[in-house]
């Protein structure tokens, strides 16, 4: 007779239960793999370098791995399953039917070494989206290739080296603000450069005086995000455009925030040379749990000639492949994340112009008025009005209460929504950054706020319990110290 | 189509508590000079229909149920519906990087059992969360190299896979790195003296297709201080030696092969996988197993302080969004394949293009390009220009291959070949009938 | 600033959290609905019978209405999330591989009314199914129309009524055992017969003496269910179908339970003249929440001039539609359930033969395995070696703790697997009918087993909380009584 | 492939437990007579990528690409992508009948809103979570009026889609029902004196597609003391009078249009829904709204002595298994158009059959077969034979529409055409180009 308190693997809808890992699950010899018997003659071919035993994979079940990564899938939030007002990361609504534009087999089953003319339709879907996209950017030219803004970072600080080398002096410094995402100082490192911080001021934007005196001829340009990552619009951006190009160094545009001013105002004409953009945020492509992303890479004039290469063209006998004339050369394999360039297209074709811009103008709208229910509860360090996003201050709550940003995060996954990006920018203190984006309703935003507000107002009463938060996930507040004092990284890192 | 739920009624409603009555006055303290006044040129909104319409003529222009015979990197294998269906799970493709742990457990442990997978073919203890592909996989490895060995010289085989070259190239222009360049001789890389090297990158198999020797490279790399790193084809893990076995350093592949489509080249997924001596200088995620507050097991990412948000100019690389969702694709289909079925998907590839070569060799005017032991990917001679006899092939309803004159201009007329288990008997007989027609009509 | 309290509509992962009705997230001109403009031009058309106004339907936006399906499947047990051993019903893995050929749009996309010479493909798959449906069952030729289990009853019922009416005499009376699923009788009804019951005996199979004291020149026929509803197998299946023979009766075999004898026993070769198999059970294909499913009817020699046309038959010259001489006539508007066939093709193809005999020999291990780990806890009515289920009785946990059948039941939902069948058959007290099936592994069916004997521990320790069981699901033991008291249908029935 | 995930040992381990040696030892009970013995003639087992190759093969045998212009209850609506996403959802798919409520508050909660859905749009309070299509439908709701009136007359419109008759036909005769026909007068059903009906049950629009009279039909249903029955076009109930404000008793409806793809006519799902004064004689099951024991909101399969698995032979139905998944599909759909979305696709579809009547007419030889209002659908009179026109219409890629000819001999050369909002204009002047060729070639 079996011993009393089996239970099944994993619970689901029951919570609480950890999952087994695959490892667990498997059996020697059990197997979901299916192949055809070898319908060739098999040859003996004693190769070099072959192994005596396959490696040590799990061998489980087709039912088992298919309960397995579905119980999984149910621990995990998302944006189809609730708001998910991470700030900086725009997680807007993804549609389905740009899901369909990507599972297309026409695209999907492409191989990149197909040529040109087999792939037309591929070619001309990035000829398409690099045409919306300089639109909106005020840009010339674009490349896909950066999978990601990060990539596109590196990209556009390659082409300020390649653009300074062909004017005989190769600058060491590039100059980034101080509230800057970790992206740009890390981009400007392995691109070979110095980076160079900038303060901001007591309004959170750029100090001018203070980039006065950075700048000189040793600086090969400026990367900034505007809206900054506080949510501000960088009110003297003409001016700062102006001092950064007297030296003939670069701007760079880093377009994580495009979704606020998509179709009202343009990097270009605020003098940006570089823009990158994120089409996994202001064009609704899904975050796949951290990626793929696609982060093109749209430039000005003087800057086309350097751009990697090959870029889509148009020509009179159809699209084609082209090599500009002083390339730096390849930043991906192939061309980039093609099928999430895709579906931003798609997302850009259903929205259309009028529809671009509303995604500005909604977006604002849903910041702003969040913004204003929680004002009175949490401290707003900057007065400016916020666009997309903005970002608030636990500073006060922890001072009166002990509760902190992090508290306050976790306190939201327990009502439902997810956390806001903590802790960043740095400058900020306790900082909470909130960007519902324009697919939430009213209703949402306001639920966001209501809970916000409980959220203080629990601090006052019963602290310990918001710092124990969240009571009701399948986990609680991981140890990350015992994580990284003694790292497991897979299955045989023991446990 | 609108995404946003915003009725009339509604925007007035939250504007009048701002105490604005138009959409463009949030946007007022705007520069004027900035703000956009005029209409841009943009195309009009589609519906629904319009919009798929759109999408099904474009698609209609691409050849892409052409029998694929091209490789380099990117194969057509078999991809199991189940792992479409589970990879495609809305929960996993709709969330973010999964930083708050206790809401993103899902993606976190399919990340440490991809790691763990990987670490199991690489023979290698750490394998991160993946990187963008398989050439940009490279970069990372020389940025690690020239960190941890404070060297600016990198020794990269003639046979490494062109666009990873190429790569890495863009990267040591930027950052005034040597490449030195060894030769191919008789399809494998002589590995001879050269100033000594942050590190060697090969493939393994290289971009002709042939197994180079792993103890050569190895010790090539080892005498002059510098790291093994080879560039390896996932897909061979079930029949190879693993890199981590035969004394590697760092092994990065393309992840494209593993549960993922050719999707004309991305997204896909770079592999790379380490010692632990280099632990923690390795670019981008990792998924730590930990415990919760209760005790219980949870997930969540780890050495987080070699990351760009936390150490910013000092990180060990830029990543931050990755491959993640291919990750997760990649680590379903490894369950499914296990141990056996990776092994006898290598094996049905190498016997097949074995097969193949047979078969082209026998074309008058055909010979191969190599005569050394080569696993699924060949190149053969052809008497005309590959180029055009990829051309003619494709109306016969084959993607011939990738022509490598423009790479190889010492392989005149070279065609590289590839082959994986799903191609039949009878499209490899099809393809060498195809390709004798092709040439006799030339 | 909003009042405190605010939470998400509804929280996934958190549980507990009811979710709002469509309705309740509907704002008046909110829309996810998308059409081109009407591209002829339009004409004033006065139709009669016009509505003024639309239907009220909910206006949502398509990120609400993804997000509240998406929170509703998450509170919903599958198959897919974890093991399903309710009795009967054969809730075995559904391969993905079959949604894939469902999903083909070569298939999905076709109208029934095509032509068949341009719908060879469909016409294929019936034609093979149809094949290895009949070799299974020992059968002769089949239809697909019906697309369920009981209409394959009431279709195989009125097969019995044109049988009998064309020798001259429509027989008033079949004949069913006592522990029969319910739609028996009711189709019995349906068809305008009167349904005789046949009570079991002490094995729980059919009481031989009772049924040649039923049977008489008005007996239609029999409909039975080998192995029946207690998982046994009718020993005297040969002599039943004798005696039904003897006065030209027919023998109706349910298929419900053919899982457990896949290519082991035939019911053609037991004496059935017409069979039903609900492909939703035995050929993996899913079950959809309760449908749809597909009830194919194959038939012996003479019974094939009867079958509802039109059949898919192999001509020379290709597949063609055939009407069969003295056709019943339709049972569905089309085809049947025409794609639920093609995923049963795939399954069988891809099994084959000795796959498909795996089938019904691992189910019954399985099955017969875990009767054996939890005999010494529950009653095991009849001594009979089980097939691929079995039923147990809770009855001495009733009296000796006052925990029932359906309290167990629900304890298991607390422990992560989904309940047994409870209360079926009726002929045994306080019933809990298990069926694990075929593709849940050794060690799952062990945790299944040890789940049973410890709810049966707590039993003893703790009644009151298994009967308050499940303690662990969004919601738990809703008032049946009062729905049915005060039934609330829809948005309109208040709440 | 094999889907069992036993291994030989586990296997054997089991079968030791259970005293035995070999799988076939678990049948050793069974009458030797009705054991196989010798091997079944079945197909041999094939490989994952073997069967999608052969469903790729026979799928290939099939014009499913025809632009389509065959109604007659199965139509080719636009079907979002999100509809197919959110149905497909594997909770759905892979779950049972929701029996116990506690895990299946997804299903229960989504066929309550499907319900409320239906009542919405047929202003009928009662809608059941649906049975098998609109034809067997239409047998429920003959089998409920006969029960509900004792009564064993039917009176149908000559005009009500024919598979719809041909089932009350099939049941009829079984249970020795008279089904009295009604003729068709200038394309509505003429309602003439019979012995008093169960129920009259006519379509509305007809299956010619033309708008019935409602007062006449209910009128002549209540004079006779029998229930009222429609057979209606969901599409069209955004733009048209719904059932219920009409007076009629039962609304049934071929469901495939709302959410679901034509599916070769199958599954496809039969709404039915009806009066608060026949809710206890509805078939098919019900989800109701209640509260747990915790007083949370709650939903429950309800009114479930009405059904099979309680009543047994005094069931009003023996409906078990429906269509649920097409049913929530349904709902989907129409939560996805809502009341401004339904009425643009009636509206639409309308708009379209219209102008392409006009330009048909237009064609040499070519008539409209009523001179009634018609909706989305018309009958038009041929020169030829419209069998063989389907035939020259397909080889130019559109499927035609539905010969009428066979099944009303007094309309010759009949072609039932239909139209939707998903056909473009330039579609409908390609048909009627391309119809007008053949004509002129015949
Ligand atoms: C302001 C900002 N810059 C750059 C990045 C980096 O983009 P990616 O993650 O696509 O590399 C991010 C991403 O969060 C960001 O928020
Ligand atoms: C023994 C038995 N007979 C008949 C049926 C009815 O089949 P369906 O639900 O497909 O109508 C069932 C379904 O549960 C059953 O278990």
């Amino acid at each position: 007779m079996p011993e009393p308190g089996g239970r099944a693997l994993s619970s689901p809808l029951v919570g609480g239960e950890p999952e087994p890992t695959l490892a667990e699950l498997s059996a020697p010899g059990r197997r979901a793999w299916s192949l055809p018997e070898l319908d060739v003659p098999a040859r003996e071919l004693d190769l070099p370098e072959t192994a005596d035993t396959p490696p040590a994979l799990p061998e489980v079940s087709e039912r088992d791995l298919v309960a397995h990564f579905t119980r999984l899938a149910h621990r995990n939030f998302a944006v189809d399953l609730g708001a998910y007002p991470l700030g900086s990361c725009t997680m807007k609504y993804n549609p389905k039917v740009c899901d369909w534009a990507a599972e297309h087999s026409g695209f999907r089953d492409l191989h990149p070494s197909t040529p040109a003319h087999l792939t037309q339709g591929a070619l001309a879907v990035i000829v398409e989206a690099e045409k919306i996209l300089c639109e909106l950017t005020g840009m010339r030219r674009a490349t896909f290739q950066p999978p990601a803004g990060a990539a596109g970072e590196l990209t556009g600080l390659l082409l300020m080296r390649a653009y300074h080398g062909a004017r005989g002096h190769v600058r060491r410094k590039v100059l980034i603000p101080d509230a800057a995402h970790g992206t740009n100082p890390a981009s400007v490192t392995l691109a070979g450069y110095e980076a160079v911080q900038i303060p901001s001021n007591a309004k959170g934007m750029v100090d001018i005086e203070a980039l006065r005196g950075a700048v000189d001829e040793d600086v090969a340009g400026l990367m900034l995000t505007n809206p900054n990552t506080l949510g501000l619009f960088e009110e003297d951006i003409v001016e700062i455009a102006a001092i950064v190009h007297e030296v003939d160094g670069l701007l760079y545009y880093d377009g994580a925030n495009l979704n606020a001013i998509l179709g009202v105002a343009r990097p270009g004409d605020m003098g940006f040379d570089i823009v990158h953009s994120n089409l996994h945020k202001t064009f609704a492509t899904p975050h796949g749990g951290g990626g793929p992303g696609s982060g093109p890479v749209a430039v000005v004039d003087r800057l086309v000639e350097y751009l990697p290469g090959p870029l889509a063209s148009k020509a009179d006998d159809g699209y084609v492949w082209e090599q500009p004339a002083s390339s730096i050369g390849r930043v991906h394999g192939n061309h980039g994340n093609f099928l999430v360039v895709l579906r931003a297209l798609t997302y850009m074709r259903a929205l259309g112009g009028p529809g671009l811009r509303r995604v500005a103008e909604r977006s604002v709208l849903n910041a702003r008025y969040l913004e204003h229910l929680v004002a009175d509860t949490y401290d707003i360090p900057y007065d400016a009005p916020c666009m997309h996003e903005f970002v608030a201050s636990a500073g006060r709550l922890k001072r009166e209460t002990g509760v902190r940003a992090m508290d306050v995060a976790k306190s939201l996954l327990d009502l439902g929504f997810h956390a806001p990006t903590v802790y960043f920018p740095l400058v900020v203190d306790e900082a909470l950054m909130i960007e519902p984006t324009e697919t939430e309703s009213v209703e949402t935003v306001e639920a966001i706020a209501a809970a916000l507000v409980a959220i203080a107002a629990d601090a006052a009463t019963d602290p310990e319990s918001v710092q124990d938060a969240p009571h009701a996930t399948p986990v609680s507040r991981p140890d990350d110290a015992l994580a990284a004092r003694r790292p497991v990284l897979n299955w045989e890192g023991g446990e | 189509m609108d995404f946003t739920p915003h009725t009339d009624a509604e925007v007035a409603r939250m504007l009048e508590r701002l105490g604005m009555t138009e959409p463009s006055d949030l946007f007022a303290h705007l520069p004027a000079e900035v703000r956009v006044t005029g209409a841009l040129d943009l195309p009009a909104p589609l519906s629904e229909l319009e919009v798929m319409a759109h999408v099904d003529a474009l698609a209609a222009l691409n050849a892409a149920d052409l029998v694929c015979f091209a490789g380099g990197g990117i194969y057509d294998h078999h991809l199991p519906p189940v792992v479409r269906a589970l990879t495609l799970r809305p929960e996993f493709v709709t969330s973010y990087t999964p930083y708050q742990s206790e809401v993103a457990q899902g993606v976190l442990q399919a990340l440490f059992e991809y790691q763990s997978m990987i670490s199991a073919i690489t023979g290698l203890p750490v394998a991160n969360a993946s990187l963008y592909d398989g050439p940009t996989s490279g970069l990372e490895a020389v940025n690690l190299a020239v960190a941890a060995t404070r060297r600016t010289t990198v020794w990269v085989s003639r046979a490494l896979n062109p666009h990873t070259r190429a790569v890495i190239d863009t990267f040591a222009a930027a950052r005034d790195l040597t490449v030195v360049e060894h030769p191919v001789v008789g399809g494998r890389t002589a590995w001879t003296e050269a100033d000594p090297p942050a590190a060697i990158v090969f493939g393994q198999p290289n971009f002709l297709g042939v197994i180079e020797d792993y103890d050569a490279a190895v010790a090539a790399a080892h005498e002059a201080g510098g790291l093994a790193v080879a560039d390896v084809d996932p897909m061979l893990l079930g029949i190879l030696r693993s890199p981590g076995s035969a004394g590697c350093d760092i092994a990065f592949a393309e992840g494209q092969p593993l549960g993922n489509p050719m999707s004309f080249g991305g997204p896909v997924l770079g592999v790379f996988a380490t010692t632990a001596a280099l632990m923690r200088r390795i670019p981008g995620r990792l998924s730590g197993a930990t415990v919760d507050r209760e005790g219980r097991r949870a997930y969540t990412l780890t050495l987080r302080t070699r990351e760009q948000d936390i150490r910013r100019e000092k990180a060990s690389s830029n990543i931050c969004t990755n491959q993640t969702l291919n990750a997760i694709g990649a680590a379903v289909h490894l369950a499914w394949l296990g141990p056996d079925g990776l092994a006898e998907v290598g094996r049905q590839s190498v016997q097949k293009a074995h097969y193949l070569a047979k078969r082209l060799e026998q074309i008058a005017g055909v010979r191969l390009a190599v005569d050394a032991a080569f696993a699924r990917e060949f190149p053969v001679l052809l008497p005309i220009d590959p180029g055009e006899v990829v051309d003619a092939m494709a109306e016969r309803g084959f993607l011939a291959g990738i022509p490598l004159s423009d790479r190889y201009p010492e392989l005149p007329g070279g065609l590289l070949v590839a082959a994986t288990e799903k191609r039949t008997r009878a499209e490899l007989d099809a393809y060498a009938d195809a390709l004798e027609e092709v040439i006799a009509d030339a």
